[in-house]
């Protein structure tokens, strides 16, 4: 009786979150990119192969519950005393094995690729953004096209796009879940993810590491357009906004949330993205044999180990 | 005026008020309580300064369900938050308040007391053992980790919450984003509490390595016994991490020095890094003892042996070390190079083989066997399709590309509520009902028991698997609110019903235990379940010496022979027995522990060194003391034996 | 066992002594980074090993086995630990 | 109590050789305490801000000075141990008060250090380098200041109850301490010390 009610609800829960997936795609695996299309595809695959591993142990458990109950044993039954069979557990441990190396050589294969300029845009110069995020914002300085906007970004469809992303604060993680996966932005280091649009569109970006009271609303919007339409845009950035001063990006850095805004110029030229020197940025300025010296260090310990 | 600033709550609001005033008057109750019932001696004698590894595991155990409860209501009020968008039923420093402690409770103060009361309770009981090998040390552990639990409540109605998630991750926890003391309160009592986890490791190696009964040798081990020796082995290994790692922490935020702020070399992930070598242990410590309770009680209503022990012991070998060198999985987003990631993805689908081994084996050993459906284990086999699901998640998340797409969402939430859950806290209420007469001395209801399983399971189900589809739809997790264009609404609400279920479930947990308390049969024997392992082979309730008699044990089912195959477990005759005498000395150390951690949050630099002084004045006078304990005479022995209904044949 | 010099004990102090003075020559030469690298870890390594087993008698009760293998695993861990961290936070960033 | 006059003093009863295995887990314990610490200093190593190198301040003598002494402290425990096996309690307390105050010269030289440390301008907060470095060093010389309190502890008991069962165990573990704090002093000297002055 109880094992029938546990059921129904089961294939309830099930019937409603199919029908909830078939309206609406859910956004992670509704890719509009090369790279968010890369982790789709694994993730669709893991979850059909994972699906037959559950679906295996359900019905062996299933199949012993229903064959092995006491309801169904004669009273003065005994059950054997059994070790354990070197072959049973042998195939036990084999085909999970199998299972481990084949996703093992995909997850390796996708991480190259999810790390390096998007599959197909490699012959292209990519467009270089430097994404940063204060409490509780997001900055995009396009040093190309010396333009910097505030929580929102435009991109041009069809060409790769190289975020440069670090924080003024707390760890941020930048993500657009339809184009790809997150990664960090951090304070002291700048961070590279590859992207690309393959066509237009608007979607939602977001920062995903929860970083403080204006955690949930760190939003910010994505526009994928035409190339020409970018460059309109540039142009008419460049006639109408206004210059980002220092004073002025002060004034943005304060904590709070803010609505969209684009300048002219980027703060990279007055307020520098962090360099991944080993924190010992001041000392280098000063003394220029430094920074060499540090990284020779690195390389040997490299070869050391 | 200024100084008495700190100690108020930064951001008050009704519910917080009410819950001072709540606590303030339980406190009065118990304190008039225990006054009027002039019951201040007993507590004092026959609790606080016990040395039984019985008496202490009781006190973990009620810890634990006090700490379920405190972390089930952040839970619900999470939910609710989230059930509808932009609900203002929380603020957003609220509910980073209220996750913040939701993961810590849950994890450190009602998962790792669980699992240390049943190391208390049974390990001694399984090899044969008389006590734990450093009984004062046991309780020192206890009152040390009840401290920091305290201390770390504490921060609700003095100083403000932690607020920077259970992970603290740096620099949000520095000075600079955390202003309140809430953080300190996170390091020190974390602190206090992982002083006293490391010594039980310690205790409960030695005792494992050294105090096993006759014939037991490590292959014959019952295999709770081997999992708590793992984990043990575990904590003795992680726990140093953690102790370093919240002294920088503590380092960071008291002293000004600069492991992980943003200048002068500061490197904020080092202390996401270290947390991680810490944390990722610690899921298996609370994981493998869960395992060790199922592979005690599916043998036991299968009516058949554990199938390949070895295997299953092997494969805790190899997850004690896998365990440990899988750590960056948790911030592949981190920007390191793919080599990295690539290494930490294989690794961690690595211990999906160990794990798979052990369900296979639980599978086998109900094939042939003859297997009754009592309340425990329902729960074993609830846990066996649910725990596999979130397995195999698991290993969805170990591949580092895709994982780009699920870290910090509700994906990942969902994925590791479906391994603690079924996997930890269905393993902690099944083995607290199987092992409930042995610890109290009557059963509790099995028909209240199978409701509480069904419901939590149908709970479960609407709580979480929701959450996979809201990850993979962007939602983000530690939101405290969205908006109602995200389409998150429909499925927050369904997981908000779920919790609900859940807690009606763990409210019938209370009542099935107020109910058997007052209706349950007390002559159910010694061994109610007819059960296999050594502990059963005791009386019930266990005397305070164990055992009269040393068993002598050939299997790893020693009891189970001594019932089927003539095996005799008592052989000789009873003598004098050693027993180590009560001591007041850990619990006043651990009072001058909390008096130390509570100064040292608010930065009080006098009472600090006085409690410092305290401290050390404690070792001293033990290092002075000279205890030999004391011997229970043969003829006190027979007594106890007697009432208990005469010894050895008991329970066959 | 019962003799009353401590050979042992001096035989264990004079090694180690050469040993500290062999990783001096770290200092007092100039070998190049992986050189001296190789010298200390080795020379550090002995001396520990010698400290365990010449003064602190691991080897000398039945007990012998369960601390090798408690070194033993703190010692991986430990490595693991450090180099894994460095692979993580440092070599591959 | 059970006493086994087959073996030394310290190992006679079985709460002796509980307590002896049990010091070696938490000898387990503390790599892992130093090795976490290691692992921070070497991953904060060349993070050194605005303060200095550990080359800029590093100096051969004092270091050399505390590693010859707590080298020779350890053989004079070690020394100890022999002889309170030979069950020679004047000796005994002769090598090991020896131990105390090599130990006691080591953490004056150490004090030293971190006076000069402090006063060339690497103080705790100055950058994550010092402070790692000076967590580090200072986490070995609060051992080696408890080891100290301990042992004197100790030898006042050996004095007054004489060689027990009780008083051998506890020198035994003492003695246990003591040379693991020398190996981690080892690994501070070749890995801390003479890789940043190479």
């Amino acid at each position: 009786m109880k094992l029938k009610m546990k059921w129904i609800l089961l294939t309830m829960v099930i019937t409603i979150t199919t029908v909830l997936t078939a309206c609406e795609p859910l956004l992670v695996l509704d890719p509009k990119g090369p790279q968010a299309k890369t982790q789709a595809d694994d993730i669709m695959l893991s979850i059909w192969l994972m699906l037959g591993i559950v679906i295996v142990v359900l019905a062996i458990l299933v199949f012993v519950l229903l064959k092995y109950r006491a309801s169904k044993q004669p009273k003065d039954y005994e059950p054997p005393h059994i070790e354990g069979s070197p072959i049973v557990e042998a195939i036990c441990i084999g085909i999970p094995i199998l299972i481990v190396i084949f996703l093992s050589i995909i997850s390796v294969d996708s991480n190259y690729k999810v790390e390096a300029t998007p599959e197909g845009y490699e012959d292209q110069e990519p467009l270089i953004i430097y994404a940063s995020s204060s409490n509780w914002k997001w900055h995009f300085s396009y040093p190309e096209e010396n333009i910097e906007t505030v929580n929102y970004l435009y991109i041009p469809e069809d060409r790769a796009i190289e975020f440069k992303l670090y924080s003024y604060g707390p760890i941020t993680s930048f993500w657009i879940p339809q184009l790809g996966g997150q990664k960090y932005a951090m304070s002291d280091m700048v961070t590279t993810l590859h992207l690309a649009a393959d066509q237009p569109g608007e979607f939602m970006g977001r920062n995903a590491n929860f970083s403080g009271a204006g955690f949930a609303e760190n939003t910010f919007e994505v526009t994928a357009m035409t190339p020409v339409e970018f460059e309109e845009w540039v142009e008419e950035v460049h006639e109408t906004a206004s210059p980002l001063t220092s004073e002025k990006f002060e004034e943005l850095l304060e904590p709070g949330h803010l609505g969209r805004s684009t300048y002219t110029g980027t703060h990279l030229e007055f307020s520098p993205a962090p360099e991944h020197d080993h924190g010992s940025t001041d000392n280098n300025v000063e003394e220029d044999s430094d920074i060499e010296d540090h990284e020779t260090h690195d390389e040997e310990d490299h070869s050391n180990h | 005026m200024d100084f008495f600033d700190r100690f108020a709550v930064p951001h008050p609001s009704f519910l917080i008020y009410a819950a001072m005033v709540g606590i303030g008057l339980t406190m009065l109750a118990v304190v008039v309580g225990i006054t009027y019932f002039k019951k201040w001696g007993y507590l004092w004698r026959e609790w606080i300064t016990t040395v039984d590894h019985k008496r202490i595991g009781i006190m973990y155990l009620l810890t634990a369900l006090l700490m379920l409860f405190r972390g089930g209501v952040d839970a619900i009020m999470m939910r609710y938050q989230l059930a509808m968008p932009e609900n203002t039923f929380l603020d957003s420093q609220h509910y980073n308040e209220v996750f913040t402690t939701h993961g810590v409770v849950m994890i450190l103060f009602m998962a790792m007391p669980f699992i240390i009361f049943f190391f208390n309770f049974l390990v001694p009981l399984q090899i044969g053992a008389r006590d734990v090998a450093f009984p004062r040390l046991n309780a020192l552990s206890f009152w040390l980790f009840f401290m920091g639990m305290g201390l770390f409540n504490l921060s609700f109605i003095i100083g403000g919450s932690p607020d920077a998630g259970w992970t603290s991750y740096f620099p949000l926890a520095g000075n600079e984003f955390s202003t309140s003391v809430g953080t300190n309160y996170y390091m020190i009592a974390i602190q206090i509490a992982g002083i006293g986890t490391l010594m039980t490791g310690i205790n409960f190696i030695t005792t494992i390595l050294k105090m096993r009964a006759p014939g037991m040798t490590l292959m014959k081990m019952p295999m709770f016994t081997w999992s708590a020796f793992i984990a043990n082995v575990i904590i003795v290994f992680a726990f140093p991490v953690l102790t370093v790692l919240l002294a920088m922490g503590t380092m960071d935020r008291l002293f000004g020095t600069n492991f992980f702020t943003t200048d002068n070399g500061g490197m904020d992930m080092l202390w996401a890094n270290l947390f991680w070598v810490w944390g990722h242990p610690e899921v298996y410590i609370l994981i493998l003892p869960a395992f060790g309770l199922y592979s005690e009680i599916i043998p036991t209503f299968a009516r058949r042996n554990l199938y390949g022990y070895k295997s299953m012991v092997a494969s805790m070998v190899v997850i004690s070390i896998l365990s440990f060198v899988v750590w960056a999985h948790h911030f592949f987003t981190m920007g390191q190079g793919p080599l990295t990631n690539s290494i930490f993805s294989i690794t961690t689908m690595a211990i999906a083989i160990p794990t798979g081994v052990k369900i296979f084996n639980w599978l086998f050993t109900l094939w042939k066997g003859k297997i009754q459906f009592t309340t425990p284990m329902l729960y074993s086999i609830l846990f066996i399709p649910l725990f596999t699901l979130g397995g195999v998640t698991g290993v969805m998340l170990a591949m580092s590309a895709a994982d780009y797409q699920y870290h910090n969402t509700m994906f990942l939430v969902a994925h590791f509520h479906n391994v603690i859950i079924p996997g930890v806290v269905y393993a902690m209420l099944a083995g607290m009902t199987f092992y409930w007469p042995k610890i109290f001395g009557f059963m509790l209801n099995e028909k209240l028991g199978k409701w509480t399983a069904w419901l939590l399971t149908v709970g479960f189900v609407l709580a979480f698997i929701p959450m996979y589809i809201t990850g993979l739809d962007g939602q983000a997790r530690r939101m405290y609110t969205y908006s109602e264009s995200t389409g998150f609404s429909l499925l927050n609400m369904v997981s908000f019903i779920g919790a609900a279920i859940m807690a009606i479930a763990f409210a019938l947990l209370v009542y099935n235990i107020y109910y058997s308390i007052r209706y349950s049969p007390r002559n159910i024997g010694s061994d109610p379940w007819d059960a296999r392992s050594l502990e059963w082979s005791t009386h019930t309730p266990v005397p305070e010496y164990n055992f009269a008699i040393t068993p002598q044990v050939a299997s790893t089912q020693a009891f189970w022979d001594s019932k089927k195959n003539g095996h005799e477990l008592f052989k000789g005759d009873i003598e004098k027995i050693h027993m180590p005498n009560n001591s007041g000395l850990p619990f006043i150390m651990s009072c001058m522990f909390f008096v130390f951690g509570f100064a040292m949050v608010f930065s009080i630099w006098p009472v600090v060194i006085v409690s410092l002084i305290g401290i050390l004045a404690c070792l001293v006078y033990r290092s002075f003391e000279q205890d030999h304990g004391r011997y229970i005479s043969v003829e006190e022995i027979k007594e106890t034996e007697t009432r208990l209904r005469g010894a050895k044949n008991e329970g066959r | 066992m019962k003799e009353l010099f401590p050979l042992k004990q001096v035989m264990g102090f004079a090694f180690s002594l050469v040993l500290t003075v062999v990783a001096l020559m770290v200092y007092f030469t100039d070998m190049s980074y992986t050189m001296g690298m190789t010298v200390l870890l080795i020379t550090a390594f002995i001396q520990a090993g010698l400290q365990v087993v010449v003064f602190m008698h691991a080897g000398e009760t039945k007990d012998k086995r369960s601390i090798y293998v408690n070194i033993y695993y703190a010692l991986l861990i430990a490595l693991i630990t450090i180099f894994g961290t460095l692979l993580v936070l440092v070599w591959d960033m | 109590m059970k006493v086994d006059n087959s073996l030394p003093l310290e190992y006679s009863t079985e709460e002796n050789n509980l307590k002896i295995l049990g010091f070696w887990i938490f000898i387990g314990a503390e790599i892992m305490l130093f090795a976490t610490l290691f692992t921070a200093y070497f991953t904060l190593e060349n993070r050194t801000g605005n303060g200095p190198t550990g080359a800029e301040i590093f100096e051969i003598t004092p270091v050399l000075i505390e590693t010859i002494l707590l080298l020779t402290s350890s053989f004079t425990i070690g020394l100890a141990i022999h002889a309170m096996r030979l069950n020679r309690k004047k000796a005994m307390m002769g090598f090991f008060t020896i131990t105390l105050i090599l130990g006691t010269a080591f953490l004056g030289v150490e004090i030293y250090e971190f006076t000069h440390y402090v006063h060339v301008g690497a103080g705790l907060q100055t950058s994550a380098f010092t402070a790692a470095l000076l967590t580090t060093l200072g986490t070995h010389g609060l051992h080696v200041t408890l080891g100290l309190f301990w042992g004197l502890f100790i030898l006042l008991q050996i004095k007054k109850r004489g060689l027990t069962p009780e008083t051998a165990n506890k020198s035994f573990i003492f003695s246990l301490y003591w040379h693991f704090l020398d190996i981690i002093w080892i690994f501070i000297f070749s890995f801390i010390y003479l890789k940043g002055m190479m």
